[in-house]
Parts: C-alpha cells; structure tokens; sequence
C-alpha cells in the first residue's frame, strides 16, 4: 500500500457521488420552486376584490318565506347576505347608491357572528369539502385611523400579519357618521337680531352638525353658542369650522357671505330624550325675528364624510 | 504473488470503474423512473391548479360584478374568453352545486382533479347555473329577469 | 504527504453546497418567487379612481363644498396651460381622495353636433400603466351660472359633459 | 496545501455545480416573468363594463328629474306642453349619450317610452314615473333594461 494513486480513484468517487446526490435533490425540487406561492395568491387578489366589491356597491338582504328586503340590519336572524350601501327602498333588490354605505348596517356588520361573516363573505377556500377560512381584516379608515361609530371602531378581523404577502383592496367611500342640518342664513330666526334660535330634539348617538350658508352681514363674526342658557365651551362642547373641499378649517371668528360656517355639537350635550334650546350669538347680523324658530329635527338629514374601505386577506 | 501483491494499479483502477459505473447507473435509475413525475405531471399539476384558480375567480368576480348592476325589467349578457385548456387538459366550469354551496367549480374531465372557488354570498339569493366545457366556441353568461 | 487525495472530494462537496444554496435562496426569497400580480394594482387603481368620481358625484352639500357637478359648471373654458391646471375645486377635492395617484382629467362634450375634447387638469403624461374611470354630469344654465361658469348656454339646453379622469401611480 | 494551490486543472465538478445553479436562477427569473404575463383571463373580468352600464343607468335616472325641472321651468315661458318638451329634451340627451359612448367604442342607447302621473294631468307634483328604454352593447357584453322605471317626485 505505498503507491497512494489508489485513493484518487476513491476521492473522484466521493466528489461525484456527492455532486450527484445534490444534483438529484436539486432536480426534484425545480417543479415545486415553480409551485409555491403563485396559485393561491392570485386567487386571494380576487377574494379581496370580490368582498370589497360586495360590501361597498351591495345592500345586502334578507329573507324568511313571507318576506324580504335590503334592510337586513333589522332582521339579523333572516340575513342572507351582507353589503354595506344605504337604500331608501329597502323592498327593491337594486340600490342606486354604491359608495354610500349606513351606519346601521356598518354598526350591524360588527355585531355579526364570526362563521356568518366569513360564510357569507366567502372569506374561506373549500378544499376536498373541508373548509379553510381565509385571515382576514376589513376596516373603514379616516386619515390612517378606524373610525369610530357609537363608541366603536370599525375594524373586523385580524391585526394583519407581518410575515406573510397579504392582497390587499381599498375603495373610497362616503360613511354616514352622523347627522346634519343644512340651514340657509335666511331661514335662521331669533328673538333677538343676530342670536339664531334653533330647537334640538335629543337623544343622540353621534355628534351633530348644523351648516350655515349664505349668512349675510358685514364684519360679521360668530361669538358664541348656548344651550338652555348654558354657554358652551369650545373645543369640548363644540368645534366650528369652515368647509372648503373636503377639507375643514379652523375659523377664527369673523366670517365671510361666502363661508360655508360648520358646527359640530358633542352630542352629551344633547343626551336625553327631550327639547334643547339652541343659541348661536353672532356679531353683526341681521336674522328675521321669531318664532317660529328652526328645528334641527326636521331640517336633519344624513352627514356623509369620505373615508377608506379597506379589505386584507390573507392565507 | 509478491509481484502481483506490489503492484495494486490493476486493482484500484478496476474498483473504481465498478464503483462509479455502479453510482452512475444508480443516479441514472432514480431520474429515469421519476422523470415523468418531475418535469412533466408535478409542474403541469402546478400550471393547472394556477389556471384552473385564476379561471374559477374570473367566473366567480364577473358574475359578483354582474350582479351589481342587474336590470330591474331586462337582460343582460356577456360574452368571455377562457383558454382551451388548463396545462395539457381540457375542463368544465360547474356553476350547479352554487346554490347550496356558494362555489363554482373548475374539473378537468380526465385527470379528475377540482379547484373550487367560493362566491361571495350571492348565490342563496340568486340561483346560478349552469355548466361550460373549456372546447366550445363562445362562452355566454346571461340574466334574464323575465325568466 | 500526498494531498491530491481530498481534491476531487472537495469539488464535490463545493458544488453540492453550491447547488444546494441556491435552492435555498431561489425558495426562501419571496420577492423572487411571488411576484406582484400586476395585474390587481391595475385593479386596485381602476377601483380607487371610479371610486373618487362617484364620491365626488354623490355627496350631498354637507360632505363636501363643490361636488362633481358643481366643479365642472364652474370652468371658464380657458384651456389649461402645463403644470398650472384649471379647475382647482376639483383638483383639491381629486387630490384629497387619491392620495399618491397622479391623475390628468379631460371633459369630452357634444356641442352643436360635434365632439369636443378639452383637457382641464394637467398633472404631466401618464405612465404605461394608467387607467380610464369616467362619469357624466349634466349642466344646465341654472348651475352653470349659480357657479359663475363659462359654459354658455341656453335657458333651454341641457349639456352632458364626460368627465374623463386618466389616473397612474406615482 | 502547496500542491492544491499549484493544481489548475479543470475542476470541472465545482465548475458544473456553478453552472447548474445559474441555470436555475435563470429559470426562476423566467418563472417571474411568466407569472407576470399571464392571467389573461383575469382580465376578462376587469374589462367587464360595470361602472360604465352603471353609470349609464344612474345618470339617466339623475338626468330624468333635471329634465323635469327643466320642462317646467321652460313651459311657464313657452305655450308647449310638458310632455312635448320633456320628450324633446330627452331625445337631445340620447343624442348627446350616444354621441359620447361612442367616441370610446360603446353603442349606448336610451329612449323614452311613457311619462306617467298619478291622475293624467301633467303637473308638477304630478309626474311620478318615467318609463326609459335602456341599452348599451361594446362588443361582448350586451345590456337591456326595458322598461327603466324612474321615479322622479
């Protein structure tokens, strides 16, 4: 055993036997490379798409052998299907209204059982009849933050995780978050020339917004609000504000004829069920003598503010 | 003997022909009985299941969408284009079992094999069926409120 | 010492771990392997930009100060001159909802039977992958001159205006 | 160790693994590409007309109630009647909505078939319903609505 030319033939062997078996390894792994990943991901793009698509632009309905409508936040055990868009006609299974989505069906869409959402909103893949539910996250944003109705967040799901790829829909809407009267400068009266007089009927769940257009005056200014002759304080009881866009400014106190004036009341001020006298006291302008004054009930109507829907879903 | 015993070249050159031949048609055994199973049925499986999915959430995302915006008194019906086949087969959408199942199913008529895709909550108002195999021409879905 | 002996063993085994690494790479790498369906950002911003001019088209006075119908009465018909665009009331109220979407809006009309195309924001040429959302909005002259527009038009006419909005991501 | 770095032979078993695993970076790039360009039926569903029959149909339903506005405000200038000028303001937005969809390759067609009020006489409390042929074809998705039912009070 002196002659050492022996071993080479042992060393080539180890070498190629190990690049062999590696190559082997390599081969059968190419066809799963290929595999991982693209098939489910695609299909979940739509599956986000599609409960997007539903909850924004469909009314929802529901149904038990004598009746049905759009209006199935009230009957939640005949609820058929889920979508969050407003509509007047709630026997009609159209709605003209996507976009626009209700507030109680937003606050009824909470309240909904886990296994309903995510069978109704088909947020689960059925393979060999077992079934998988998707992870899911679905939350209605205000400048980055879940907006809050009744005390609420919006925001049913998971918190979306870090680690694996998530698809991903956000579709602009208006959300209803509360009420609003939208009162011309003209229709303001009060006991005094330029104190507007408005009536409120509480109770309310959300804040309330009363917008002025088209108040005449020169120099004029808003001063303050009261309540049953209680001065509010603002910034806590109150904001006002002007509109331009979309967007709200903070007004400073004198005012333009232009100036679409907003005011928005905590509605603790208002929280039992009964009549409130309302004082806006401005500087400066004139308002046609009352009564009758204005009652904010009757001139109330929907307040629309644009938020983000946005749907995750994950694997 | 005490030659033969000196020199091992002979030996160690014939050991190392048997050995390599032998790793050699091992490594050539273990391509050739799965090569099939490697480079043709495992990557068309992964073509089909990415097809047959993309297939059945196109079906599943237009009929949600046509939903939307069916008419009160009317019709509505649009044609679509799907490939004639999924990897090498060819296949049958199956919008039957919707109505109990919220699902629509792709099947590929000869190797058996099933994606399902679910559809969103509409079926349990609306019943939708109906079946289209993958080699016909034109491809329709249609709704007619008077029907 | 002879050391010929490892070599070839050596080879082998850098070319295994080679191989073997790569795989591992190959698989682990998500950006690789998943790529970005293009094809649902495509949808995303078609989605977001019919969205902004629905919005835009539905909400009531209270939501916002001008809506769709409003912003377009308003033009003066003076064409835009690049970067600065006409119509601010819509491009504040477009750049609110579509934060990071860039976005050239055109208004296609019918006047005196023939098609008008005028461009009124300007925001540069869009990319390859841009999309098309539209709406109309009729004009008559009562809101053409409650907004103090430069449409011109009869007591009795009625203008359809195609509000044409080509958006891209930045 | 000398001898190992002395040896510039070949190496042809540590080259063929290199080689192996460009090859396999390059398939893999490949595999992107691929999976990017695909998913043509996908698309089909984008290119659905959704928003475009939609807006069709909500913007004639909006148009419809500033035609009647517009009728009554023109009829208390003019001696036509209300249905008179109501069907010639609609025919002019056919026209207009036609001309429009047209210039993006769509046939849009929206036609007025009766304008109904409560007790035949045609005030302005009156008129309650407007009945509009609808429809609207681009190539490969064909839409009838007939009639529309509008309500306009």
């Amino acid at each position: 055993m002196m002659d050492e030319k022996g071993q080479i033939a042992v060393d080539f062997l180890l070498g190629i036997s190990l690049f062999l078996i590696a190559l082997t390894f390599t081969v059968q792994f190419i066809p799963g490379m290929f595999m991982s990943g693209t098939a489910g991901e695609s299909s979940l793009d739509y599956t986000a798409y599609r409960t997007a698509t539903v909850l924004v632009e469909d009314t929802g309905w529901w149904g038990n052998s004598t009746s049905s409508g759009t209006d199935w936040e009230t009957q939640p055990s005949n609820m058929m299907r889920i979508g969050l868009a407003a509509d007047d006609e709630p026997k009609s299974k159209l709605t003209n209204s996507p976009n626009l989505l209700s507030k109680a069906k937003i606050e009824q869409f909470m309240l909904v059982n886990e296994n309903t959402l995510i069978e109704n909103l088909g947020l689960y893949n059925n393979v060999d009849n077992t079934h998988f539910s998707y992870g899911y996250n679905i939350s209605i944003n205000q400048e980055g933050v879940p907006l809050v109705l009744n005390s609420t967040a919006i925001m049913r799901g998971k918190p979306t995780p870090l680690d694996r790829e998530v698809s991903k829909i956000t579709r602009v809407v208006l959300v209803e978050t509360g009420t609003v009267a939208v009162l011309k400068g003209s229709e303001l009266t009060g006991e005094i020339a330029s104190e507007a007089i408005i009536n409120v009927t509480g109770p309310f769940e959300e804040n309330i917004t009363i917008q002025i257009r088209n108040l005449n005056g020169a120099n004029h200014s808003f001063l303050n609000a009261v309540v049953d002759n209680v001065t509010l304080t603002p910034s806590s009881d109150y904001t006002i504000y002007k509109k331009t866009g979309w967007t709200d400014l903070p007004l400073n106190g004198s005012l333009t004829s232009t100036d679409l004036i907003c005011l928005n009341l905590d509605h603790n001020r208002f929280n039992l069920s009964q009549d409130y006298k309302l004082e806006l006291r401005f500087s400066n302008v004139t308002l046609d003598p009352g009564p009758p004054f204005i009652r904010y009930n009757n001139h109330s109507s929907p307040l629309y503010e644009p938020a983000y829907l946005t749907v995750e879903v994950w694997q | 003997m005490r030659k033969l015993s000196k020199n091992e070249e002979g030996v160690s050159i014939l050991f190392e022909y048997i050995l390599f031949s032998l790793i050699c048609i091992g490594f050539f055994m273990i391509i050739t009985t799965n090569s099939d199973d490697i480079f043709m049925k495992t990557p068309n499986e992964a073509v089909m299941q990415d097809e047959m999915s993309d297939i059945g959430n196109m079906m599943s995302t237009m009929i949600t969408d046509m939903y939307l915006i069916l008419p009160e008194n009317g019709y509505i019906d649009t044609e679509y284009r799907i490939p004639a086949k999924a990897g090498r087969e060819e296949y049958m959408i199956n919008a039957d079992i919707a109505y109990t199942d919220q699902i629509i199913e792709v099947i590929s008529s000869s190797s058996g094999k099933k994606v399902r895709v679910t559809i969103g909550g509409i079926a349990t108002t609306m019943p939708i069926n109906g079946t289209a195999l993958s080699s016909s021409t034109n491809h329709v879905i249609s709704y007619d409120s008077r029907r | 010492m002879n050391n010929k002996a490892q070599l070839h063993t050596l080879e082998g085994l850098g070319a295994a771990v080679l191989m073997t690494l790569t795989i591992l790479a190959i698989t682990q790498s998500t950006m690789i392997v998943t790529p970005q369906n293009a094809l649902a950002v495509d949808v995303q911003l078609e989605q977001m930009s019919s969205d902004a001019l629905a919005v835009l088209d539905i909400a009531s006075m209270a939501s916002v100060q001008y809506n769709l119908t409003e912003c377009i009465a308003s033009w003066d018909m003076a064409e835009p001159t690049y970067p600065t665009g006409n119509l601010d009331n819509l491009d504040t109220a477009l750049s609110y909802l579509l934060p990071g979407i860039l976005y050239n809006v055109d208004l296609a009309y019918t006047k005196s039977g023939n098609l008008n195309v005028e461009k009124v924001i300007i925001n540069g040429p869009p990319s390859t992958n841009a999309v098309v959302a539209r709406r109309y909005v009729t004009l008559t002259n009562q809101t053409v001159n409650n907004m103090g527009g430069g449409w011109s038009l009869q007591d009795d006419e009625l203008r359809v205006v195609e509000v044409r909005m080509t958006a891209w991501k930045v | 160790m000398e001898s190992m770095r002395k040896n510039t032979k070949g190496q042809w078993i540590a080259l063929s693994g290199l080689v192996i695993s460009l090859i396999l970076i390059g398939l893999a790039a490949l595999a992107n590409q691929a999976a990017i360009a695909g998913y043509h039926s996908s698309n089909a569903a984008l290119e659905f007309p959704k928003e475009n029959i939609r807006e069709l149909n909500s913007h004639t339903r909006d148009n419809a109630r500033i035609i009647k506005d517009l009728s009554f405000e023109i009829n208390s200038t003019s001696n036509e009647t209300i249905p008179f000028i109501f069907e010639q303001l609609f025919d002019n937005y056919s026209t207009q909505i036609q001309n429009l969809y047209a210039s993006h390759g769509e046939t849009a067609d929206v036609s007025l078939v009766s304008i109904n009020s409560t007790n035949g006489t045609f005030g302005i409390d009156d008129i309650d319903l407007i009945f509009v042929n609808i429809t609207y074809n681009d190539g490969s998705t064909h839409y009838v609505s007939q009639p529309e039912i509008i309500e306009v009070r």
